[in-house]
């Protein structure tokens, strides 16, 4: 817990500290800085070995995604949206189309949504993947982050085989998904699994065994259940505080009200439960994912025919849809005033208040060499947060 | 751009306060020259057989560096490897789109970085702007910033892609033809004028510290 | 020595080229190495020297004043200093060294002196990552040191001496003649220091390039880079020299002393693939904890049983 | 979702009400009411999470959209407050006293958008710009694409096609042969 007793005060949201005295060194971590996932600065304040202040800078990434998407039409928003978050693509193609779909008033065929679900799960490992890397790796475990990113090429293979594109997809459009599963596609998305799994085991012996690991990440970053709602923390780190939050059984969208599965909670969110929380749901969409696959109905009926797309123009109208991503709530806002351009889109990504507010919060007390532990167990994603 | 005679005049910093002007470098870069021809032969080869990469994951391009990385593309076979600092790096991997922002740092971290010293800029966006190309904030041409030796095309470029493209660096390098910490040196002025067209608050110095 | 002033130089050089040598391929393999447990090839054997070759072409243009350029001196100068006073060889006259009666105290103040010309060096380079990565190593390098000191006051006693020609003398009796078996505690107190000494995983914060990249030489570029580079090589073969000496009974031959520095080397470099980092007060109070009691009970067994 | 905008009208008397789904609605607000209906919202009613604020721009009616967006965990109901702003000089009530993240969402539309909220910590602070002098950027009457080419040297030869005739020609060259 953030003890600021001894610390200077803080007057309008600013610590007031005095560099000259000697006593505070400021230390940038950050853009230029590997262990700091993305593009983003974290400006520390440091008295000793311990931080005492921090704002986190964004705007690195910012690319004016709202802007481009008002002077681009419906469909030619798709090829952008799924750059908003690079290690996800998916969730971005699947909700700026439900929001489309929403307005639009278009059902889409079942095959679709069981599609949809699937690549929305598989993207959902390939990104846990890459973040326990960078977890691992922020505590100096190179091995494990070196098996978990190679492991994670072999998840972008079978998305190569399914649409063309390794990281960026483009595969759920509008009206439904671009193509069906080619034909033994199933069987290699069964040999990912077994080696998925395989060395999601190892990963339990190396890592969650591994006593400098316990030292190092349990009672960091602690958040209580009563910060949860102040903050807006929303996903994974919620959960690990015990509330069971999950989009995808609150909210079922797609075919996630079909599927058995259970929500996974820790009782208590610290660096240690985060990793082993997210590490259990890397299990959780393998089970998925083959409950997806086992139920897959037949036919080709994956596309639901639209309008000409090129002069495809939404009712006027405003939604909000979200889905679950990796780090928890993620949401379009879309507002449609009739046209065949978006009048606003508004992309709500979880990590947002995760590094904006959170971070800052927890990083108070923390020794400095858990900095960049801390912040990756927050599964914070920068592009997301400017856009 | 015409290569003119590098003129020796002090920089202003204007950028700087005045009781900080005098702490940092007021001195322009210099153009070196090679070294006898044989010893710059072995030192071209030495070169390009280890290259270091700046660490800086300036956009979305950067997500392929750590496939390329890990066990299935295994850079370090080709004395590839990532360096945490400017100073000890050798080659900028621009990943990407770069918005104004960011390109504020990366001028920064380039001038940190020790000559010879090479650019790649990775994907789309560094050539024409790319997907983002009527973007407020992201540039359209890295040339006109940054000394370019080489660009990867593609939105992401592959795994392969890059190596291709360092493979081509690394031949660049033993043939003697990468001379982008030169041209930059040369053609001082005219980058910092285009630099400064777009990085609105510049309160740094203007070269090196 | 037997042999003349000029010799002695000559035999000198031949000693530390081939030390450093063999230390830059020994860190090659430990990357090869490291990169098998990755599932990865890993860069040529030979990478070292090519980075070291293409570090010393470099350009500079930066200046932080003269300690600043000390520092990588001192370094090597601690690297050196601590390489030449081993036998690297037992019993060769190349590679016999400068050994002579009190030579153990002389190596284990070598060992801390490249560290402190090097914290200076890398204070005056005004970067915080500097500053940090030194407050980080000389206060891990305190607490590794105490296990050590007290392992090697150990077999002081034991031995009866503090010249290090003689401690391998005493060992050459066979197997079980090695101060591994016959003062197994003090050994393991030397080699769990050992670990903190190359600054491997677990110990590896210092220079941590996920937290402060990377630590003491961040600022450091071009050719002290490249003299850092080198040191790492010759400073290696020193420790792992100095306990293949102390604890395995030395080397007689070119060929014993490759594959016992290879083995002891691959040991840390094991534990170093499969930990995450301690933080720095933790190692302190690891080192402070059970390495030292360890240490401790080798001295009492030694003296008093 | 019914009870909730019952209570609204009520309490509130609120009008109009926008009611998209079986649990989302769309309620617009006077501007000097909403901390209070917010924090009634938060406090009683169990609309504990925020999921966003952002703007929307209505330069033909001269009005700036404030959306805030609530989110009940209990009935899994979102229920989105829109507040309209004289777009010539928007002024807002800051609520970051109500949740931790505001304070950034507000300095974002200060940003962007060019609203003021008085009081809010930090507000003057960049957020994803740096040194912005033009209109800001989200406003419907910057011109993006004029922007990037006066300011950041296009590499010429870019082509522009209508798409519809574009892909016209790609698709059916015969019709065009035709003609």
């Amino acid at each position: 817990m953030s003890d600021r007793s001894k610390f200077p005060p803080v007057i309008d949201g600013k610590a007031q500290f005095d560099l000259d005295s000697g006593k505070y060194i400021k230390v940038w971590q950050g853009p230029q800085h590997p262990g700091v996932t993305g593009n983003m600065a974290l400006e520390l304040i440091i008295s000793g070995d311990e931080v005492i202040d921090l704002t986190t800078h964004v705007g690195y990434l910012h690319r004016g995604f709202e802007k481009l998407m008002e002077r681009r039409r419906y469909i030619q928003c798709f090829p952008i949206v799924c750059r908003i978050c690079v290690p996800e693509p998916d969730t971005n193609e699947y909700l700026l189309a439900a929001a489309a779909e929403e307005l639009a008033g278009i059902e889409i065929p079942e095959k679709a949504k069981w599609l949809r679900t699937l690549t929305l799960e598989l993207s959902r490992l390939a990104s846990f993947l890459m973040w326990i890397g960078g977890q691992s790796g922020a505590f100096g475990m190179g091995t494990v982050a070196q098996w978990a990113i190679a492991q994670r090429d072999f998840i972008l293979d079978l998305f190569e085989e399914l649409s063309g594109g390794r990281v960026y997809h483009m595969y759920i459009v509008p009206g439904g998904v671009r193509d069906d599963l080619p034909s033994g596609w199933d069987k290699h998305l069964e040999d990912v699994l077994v080696k998925t799994e395989k060395m999601l085991k190892e990963i339990e012996i190396v890592m969650f065994n591994n006593v400098i690991f316990k030292m190092r990440a349990q009672n960091l970053g602690i958040i209580t259940p009563d910060m949860v709602d102040k903050f807006g923390i929303v996903g994974p780190n919620a959960r690990a505080a015990g509330l069971a939050r999950d989009l995808r059984k609150d909210e079922p969208y797609l075919i996630y009200d079909k599927l058995d599965f259970q929500v996974i909670t820790r009782d208590f969110s610290d660096a240690y439960n985060r990793t082993y929380l997210r590490w259990q749901e890397m299990w959780q969409s393998i089970g998925l994912i083959r409950q997806i696959m086992a139920g897959m109905p037949a036919g080709n009926d994956y596309h639901y025919n639209l309008p000409n797309v090129l002069n495809w123009k939404i009712p006027h109208g405003e939604t909000y849809v979200k889905a679950e991503s990796t780090r928890g709530e993620y949401g379009f806002y879309m507002v449609s005033d009739g046209s065949g351009y978006p009048r606003r889109v508004y992309v709500r990504g979880p990590s947002y208040t995760h590094a904006m507010a959170l971070l800052p919060h927890l990083a108070v007390n923390v020794n400095i060499a858990d900095m960049a532990g801390l912040m990756v167990s927050l599964h914070t994603y920068p592009p997301e947060i400017e856009r | 751009m015409d290569n003119k005679e590098i003129n020796n005049t002090k920089l202003a910093n204007e950028g700087l306060s005045e009781q900080d002007r005098p702490l940092f470098c007021d001195a322009r870069p210099q153009s070196y020259k090679p070294l006898g021809k044989y010893v710059e032969k072995f030192l071209n080869w030495a070169r390009a057989n280890s290259l270091w990469i700046l660490g800086y994951g300036t956009g979305c391009g950067a997500i392929e560096l750590r496939p390329l990385m890990t066990a299935r593309f295994d850079m370090f076979r080709w004395g590839l490897a990532p360096r945490p600092t400017p100073r000890q790096a050798g080659v900028f991997v621009i990943g990407g789109y770069m918005s104004v922002k960011t390109l504020k740092r990366v001028i920064r971290s380039y001038e940190q970085m020790q000559g010879p010293k090479f650019v790649i800029g990775l994907g789309s966006c560094t050539i024409n702007g790319g997907m983002y190309w009527d973007s407020y904030n992201t540039i359209n041409r890295l040339d006109h910033y940054l000394p370019v030796d080489i660009y990867i095309t593609g939105c992401m470029p592959r795994p392969e892609a890059l190596i291709a493209g360092f493979n081509k660096l690394k031949e660049m390098i033993k043939a003697g033809e990468t001379d982008g910490q030169n041209e930059y040196a040369r053609n001082f002025d005219w980058y910092k004028a285009n630099q400064k067209k777009i990085v609105k608050d510049w309160n740094m110095p203007d070269y090196n510290w | 020595m037997e042999h003349g002033l000029f010799i002695s130089i000559i035999y000198a050089f031949i000693s530390l080229s081939v030390a450093t040598i063999w230390g830059l391929l020994l860190g090659g393999i430990a990357l090869k190495v490291v990169a098998r447990a990755h599932g990865r090839f890993g860069p040529p054997v030979w990478q070292p020297i090519i980075d070291i070759i293409k570090n010393n072409a470099r350009r500079t243009s930066i200046s932080h004043g003269i300690m600043y350029f000390l520092g990588p001196v001192f370094r090597i100068a601690g690297g050196m200093g601590t390489f030449l006073f081993i036998p690297f060889i037992f019993g060769s006259s190349v590679f016999g060294n400068f050994s002579f009666a009190g030579d153990l105290f002389l190596v284990m103040y070598f060992i801390f002196f490249g560290q402190l010309g090097m914290a200076l060096g890398a204070g005056e380079s005004g970067h915080p990552y500097s500053a940090i990565g030194v407050a980080r190593g000389l206060s891990q390098m305190t607490a590794f040191e105490l296990p050590f000191a007290l392992s090697v006051i150990s077999l002081v006693i034991q031995y009866g001496t503090l010249n290090i020609t003689s401690i391998v003398a005493a060992q050459q009796g066979g197997l079980l003649s090695w101060t591994l078996f016959t003062n197994p505690l003090a050994t393991i107190a030397a080699l769990i220091s050992l670990q903190g000494m190359n600054m491997h995983n677990p110990f590896s914060i210092v220079i941590a390039p996920q937290e402060i990249p990377i630590g003491p030489p961040t600022e450091y570029h071009s050719n002290f880079l490249g003299l850092l580079q080198t040191n790492r090589g010759l400073f290696n073969i020193a420790k792992l020299a100095l306990f293949m000496n102390l604890y395995f009974g030395g080397a007689t031959n070119i060929a014993v002393m490759i594959l016992k520095t290879f083995l002891l080397y691959m040991l840390t470099i094991f534990i170093g693939a499969s930990f995450p980092r301690f933080r720095t007060e933790q190692s302190i109070r690891f080192f402070l904890g059970v390495p030292t009691v360890i240490g401790i009970l080798a001295v009492i067994v030694i003296a008093y049983l | 979702m019914q009870e909730i905008l019952n209570k609204l009208i009520d309490r509130y008397a609120i009008e109009p009400i926008q009611e998209n789904r079986h649990n989302q609605a769309f309620v617009t607000i006077e501007k000097n009411r909403l901390p209070d209906v917010l924090t009634w919202l938060r406090d009683y009613e169990d609309y504990t999470h925020l999921a966003f604020i952002t703007a929307v721009d209505y330069p033909e009616i001269e009005k700036i959209q404030l959306t805030y967006m609530l989110h009940n965990y209990i009935l899994h109901t979102d229920l989105g407050l829109r507040v309209l702003l004289d777009r010539t000089r928007p002024e807002m009530v800051s609520i970051h006293h109500l949740w931790k993240q505001v304070a950034t969402y507000q300095r974002e539309l200060r940003e962007m958008f060019g609203i003021d909220f008085p009081g809010s910590p930090g507000l003057q602070e960049n957020f994803a710009l740096e040194g912005w002098k033009d209109i800001p950027p989200m406003r419907r009457d910057f011109d993006t694409k004029e922007y990037s080419e006066k300011t950041y040297f296009p590499r010429p030869g870019r082509q522009t096609h209508d798409p519809k005739e574009y892909m016209k020609e790609k698709l059916y060259p015969s019709a065009k042969e035709d003609k």
